[in-house]
């Protein structure tokens, strides 16, 4: 619906008149790669956050712009604040700290953290681990997970998911840990390594913006909504995760 | 007519600890060739470039044209475009063609227009012997050319006094003559001169004074055939021993 | 070992060449040639990294580049000033900056002003553009002070003196003598920093970039991601060095065009000193 | 504009003062001092950060440091003496080898040995310190290299004819008169390389590291987040600070020493060029 | 008596285009005494230079004690230990003091013991009147101490012929003294000498034959008293005038 577009447009400029940092576009933050949320293929960045971030772009009438930096500035609120993007949508959990730095919208991702290893190497759980080497990512839950449940680990941190997932493909570290729905996407070509348990975190993706801006987060709740509402949701999930969401 | 041009009195300087004028009197009457001779060392060059003020002496005064120069009220720089000076070293200006390095000056400080500034220029290069090296580089010239550029530059400032710190010790034998003799012929029309060299014919030949320095005072003073053929005190008769007869100097 | 000059020659030379070949044909033979093609240059990865690494990655990189030199030499003109100043306290300031600065990592410093003064700051919007001009030009501009500094001091003192006693003021001298020749002094080791600052540039992706905002280490770092492959580092790297080589023979060009010292004949330096 | 010297002084010098006092009264009076505090200097987070700053992080920094300066020179030397080799192709190598790298920028390098070589070698398990070593080394090393042989053909040609009249043998030449006073000349810029490869030890934090490996920077970025203050960038660049600025006096002590050139007098340089 | 201890034979040297000697025949005797005269760039340096194959000859032949040094089967290095070399600008090792300088190569090319290497050193530098200055650094000395040391350096290697190229150009002119009067007194001591040099007293006191050198071409030859006193080529004559009466040269 392009006629229906315009009059939403309308709409939200009308009731909530939502400020862009830069004209023109809906910027968002984002750490890649992070596949399937967001990485990119053939010169653009595509993922199932980007294509949720575009319906709220869609009704604002502009084009989404993303901004690829490191996670750990994204989740501490430093980008939000900094003006570098209007919101960050980077397969981020919500959390109490973070709350404190910048503002969620609802949930509209669940998540739990997951255990990588190779095939046949007998990591299976954390315990199984003791003295080797565990993958980390900067300022992630799984950094604080893995910090506080993992005792005898050696937790090995990298910038970004990428680095770490090669270190963990090198056989670098012996393992690495991070949220389940970016490593089933992985080891779905990478056969040679499962992922072998997840320790049901319960965690909820949220999508960050600067502490306040209650305009752009009232609309990012409604087309969330919405679009779980419309169906919309499952199609694109079922885009990026190759089946419908098990449980909703 | 023995209008004084440089007035030295009770002239001290020290750096640091290092005492190198220790009370030097010197006066220079219009018209006179001076020469300062002595060992390395003894203080002749920071003596040359005290009475243009490149450096400031400790205690004494240092009158040229009737100026104090060592007055904080003094306008230096003013008195400076008066007294010509010609270094070792020959510092033309490295990045300006010969007729450029005569002209800055005296377009910038005198305030000549460029025709006027231009004309001066080419009748001193004319008297040193350089007329044909107008648009050269100072690169491109040999030692002495170098040399004589320089002398033609300060000369260009129409000064009362030039002062000459050994103009031709960092020169080839064979280019020191022609230096020499463009010094010559400028005492000859009268130029006033405080030379600082180790040419003693030159001295001999064209000083009116010699004054012999050692460890920062004047030893002796007078005539070139006094102080050079006849010298009275031990200090300048070794001096002089050593360079002129240098082949033989262990007999003695 | 009292040879003969032509003996020796020989032998030197001809032990010099056997290394040579040996290890080349021990490299050839053991070497995996079909391994180390697929690990540093997969053609198909170089063509689809064409043409963005050139239109938009290098073109970033000298765009960085040149915003932080450009700021940098502009902070490091009064630097330099200060730091030749009579007034000691600006001697004393200029000091500091420049001791502080140089003695920090380029990286430090980037995060310090895209993420730092933000968090500092609150509020405080910072455009990348201007973030990396800003960081990149602090970093370059404690080096380059010094470089202003030291090649107006480089200036003979003779020049100075010459000027001075023809009359010219402090201020003339400086103008009509010192700059013009400390010019010459300053533009190889400025030429070199250049080459610093594009270098440092590859720092940019700490401050986080969309797609046309990517240089060329962040372009290529995504690519070793998507295609698992050295390749991308590569052709990063090939086109770093289409900037710095031809600036650092420029450099070199300059230095020698400014007067450097005659190299003398290989026997009279007698540096034949490989074994 | 014929001002007398200690008119011309006066008005310098006052005017100078005249501005510093201004900038510093405006400074004082419209920084926020608590907000500024609060940002750069919270001393509970300085007091949380220690003392492992130190016995973790800056040790670490040294060690990194130590091992890339320590396996740069290692690769410097033959480098070096390739590059003085009467034997064309030792020149070829060792040039393209010291244009290459000296091109790059760290952080390439960095993720080339540390990211690209284990993707494009599958098995090849590096140790943090050896790829550091490594990719430290091999960014020090171009440099170094260069530094050697500047330093080599830097000993004066009369001390080499002097030691060959004596009927001393080229090598003997090298090892009893070139090598001892080519040290010399070397130790300066040395020094300054153990200051850069200190500055690009930064860049470990690419390599991931484990907290007993964290080295200054990563643990102050580490803590940025977690206090979300600048405070721990500030306290890690104090630390850079006690191992560069010490290094640096050493390089300019050992320079001087050398035989650097007398600094002339203010009025003899004529240099007060601040307006 | 006559035996000859430097045959230079059609010797030619060219640095790329730059024809800088032109075919030079030169004959040393033991125990004569050689100066090189001429203007700068005429090639002196480098005919000395190549006598002990610091620079390679283009073409022609130079022998020293019976050796080809051109022929590239030569031991250059035990030839070159028979020739001693002072430079222009002394070049005595600067890492080393004074003693060290003259015994290093005794012990490592003569592979004389430490004592005999020292008693040698200790013996020159007391033939050049250094004897205090045994352990001090080439940087504490004068110029002309280390020049002196320079000439004893040579010495200690017990060289059959001395080579200098203008030992004294770099020196104050005070200080020219003993170095001259060090080289008079090797000469009486029978020491065959090649020396170029400007200070025409010595030439024309100590040499038992002097080459005048213009232009890469040996101009004139002979006794000192002919070619200094009373040269033939006009050459020779316009190079005298110019060194000899500096300040007068523009008149003739
Ligand atoms: N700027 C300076 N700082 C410290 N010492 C200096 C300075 N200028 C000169 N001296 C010292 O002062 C003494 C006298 O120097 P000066 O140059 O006047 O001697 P000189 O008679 O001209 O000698 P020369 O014949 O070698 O030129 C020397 O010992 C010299 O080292
Ligand atoms: N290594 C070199 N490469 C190129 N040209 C050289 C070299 N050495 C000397 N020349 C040139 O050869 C010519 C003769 O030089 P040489 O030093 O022999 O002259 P000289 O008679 O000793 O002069 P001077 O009295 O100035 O020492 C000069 O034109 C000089 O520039
Ligand atoms: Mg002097
Ligand atoms: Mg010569």
């Amino acid at each position: 619906g392009d006629g229906g577009g315009e009059t939403d447009e309308g709409a939200a400029g009308g009731e909530s008149n939502v400020q862009l940092v830069n004209e023109g576009k809906l910027t968002t933050c984002t750490g890649l790669p992070y596949k399937p949320f967001q990485y990119e293929e053939g010169g653009d960045v595509v993922g199932f956050d980007v294509d949720l971030v575009d319906l709220v772009a869609e009704d604002l009438g502009v084009e989404q712009e993303i901004v690829d930096t490191p996670f750990d500035g994204i989740q501490s609120g430093a980008d939000l604040n900094a003006g570098k993007c209007d919101l960050a949508a980077a397969g981020m959990t919500i959390t109490d700290v973070r709350e404190k730095n910048l503002d969620f919208s609802d949930p509209y991702f669940e998540a739990t953290q997951a255990l990588l290893a190779k095939k046949g190497s007998g990591v299976t759980d954390l315990a199984s681990l003791s003295g080797k080497k565990l993958a980390v990512q900067n300022g992630t839950t799984g950094f604080d997970y893995a910090q506080e449940n993992a005792k005898d680990v050696e937790l090995v941190n990298f910038e970004d998911l990428g680095l770490l997932l090669t270190a963990v493909e090198t056989g670098q570290v012996d393992a690495g840990i991070n949220d389940n729905g970016v490593l089933y996407d992985w080891v779905k070509e990478k056969t040679d390594f499962e992922v072998t348990t997840e320790f049901d975190t319960g965690e909820e993706y949220g999508i960050g913006v600067k502490t306040g801006n209650k305009a752009l987060l009232e609309l990012i709740n409604k087309h969330i909504a919405e679009a779980k509402s419309s169906g919309k949701y499952d199609e694109i999930y079922e885009k990026w995760f190759g089946k419908a969401p098990e449980s909703k | 007519m023995t209008e004084v041009v440089i007035e030295i009195t009770g002239l001290t300087k020290s750096f640091g600890q290092l005492e190198v004028l220790r009370g030097i009197d010197l006066t220079v009457t219009r018209g006179q060739v001076v020469c300062v001779i002595g060992p390395s060392g003894s203080g002749k060059s920071t003596l040359l470039r005290c009475v243009n003020l490149l450096e400031e002496p400790n205690s004494g005064s240092v009158v040229v044209n009737g100026v104090e120069l060592n007055d904080p009220d003094a306008d230096i720089d003013a008195a400076r475009t008066r007294i010509g000076m010609v270094f070792q070293s020959f510092n033309l200006f490295a990045h300006q063609n010969v007729l450029n390095n005569l002209t800055l000056a005296q377009r910038k400080v005198l305030k000549r227009d460029r025709a006027k500034a231009q004309e001066v220029a080419l009748a001193n290069l004319e008297r040193v012997g350089l007329s044909e090296k107008v648009n050269a580089m100072p690169g491109e010239l040999s030692g002495g050319q170098q040399q004589r550029a320089a002398i033609a530059r300060a000369l260009s400032m129409d000064p009362d006094v030039m002062l000459f710190d050994e103009p031709t010790s960092a020169l080839d034998p064979e280019l020191v003559g022609e230096v020499l003799s463009v010094m010559r012929q400028l005492a000859t029309e009268g130029m006033t001169m405080l030379v600082v060299t180790h040419e003693m014919q030159f001295a001999r030949e064209v000083a009116d004074t010699v004054l012999f320095m050692d460890a920062g005072v004047v030893v002796e003073q007078g005539p070139a055939t006094q102080v050079i053929g006849n010298p009275r005190q031990e200090r300048t008769k070794s001096f002089l021993h050593r360079v002129l007869n240098p082949v033989h100097v262990d007999e003695k | 070992m009292a040879l003969s000059r032509r003996k020796r020659a020989r032998l030197i030379r001809g032990t010099q060449y056997a290394i040579l070949v040996v290890v080349a044909v021990v490299f050839a033979l053991t070497a995996d040639w079909t391994r180390i093609q697929q690990a540093f240059f997969r053609p198909e990865v170089v063509r689809e990294m064409f043409p963005d690494v050139i239109t938009v990655a290098l073109l970033n990189t000298v765009i960085y580049t040149g915003l932080g030199f450009g700021f940098g030499l502009a902070l490091a003109i009064p630097l330099a000033l200060m730091r030749l100043s009579s007034v000691a306290p600006y001697r004393w300031i200029s000091g500091i900056y420049v001791e502080f600065f140089r003695g920090l990592p380029a990286l430090l410093v980037i995060l310090a002003v895209g993420n730092g003064v933000p968090i500092a700051f609150p509020g405080a919007i910072l455009n990348k553009y201007l973030a990396l001009m800003v960081a990149l030009g602090i970093v370059g501009s404690a080096y380059m002070a010094e470089t202003l500094r030291a090649g107006i001091q480089a200036v003979p003192a003779g020049q100075v003196e010459a000027a001075r006693s023809l009359g010219m003021s402090p201020m003339r001298t400086t103008i009509w003598v010192v700059i013009p020749q400390a010019f010459k002094i300053i533009l190889p080791p400025l030429t070199n920093e250049l080459i610093l600052l594009t270098k440092d540039s590859s720092l940019a992706l700490f401050l986080g970039a969309s797609i046309s905002e990517y240089e060329l280490t962040q372009f290529g770092r995504v690519a070793l991601n998507q295609y698992q492959s050295l390749t991308p580092v590569l052709v990063a790297g090939v086109c770093y060095l289409i900037i710095t080589i031809p600036l650092s023979y420029l450099s070199r060009y300059l230095e020698k065009r400014g007067g450097g010292k005659k190299i003398s004949s290989p026997e009279s330096t007698g540096l034949d000193v490989t074994p």
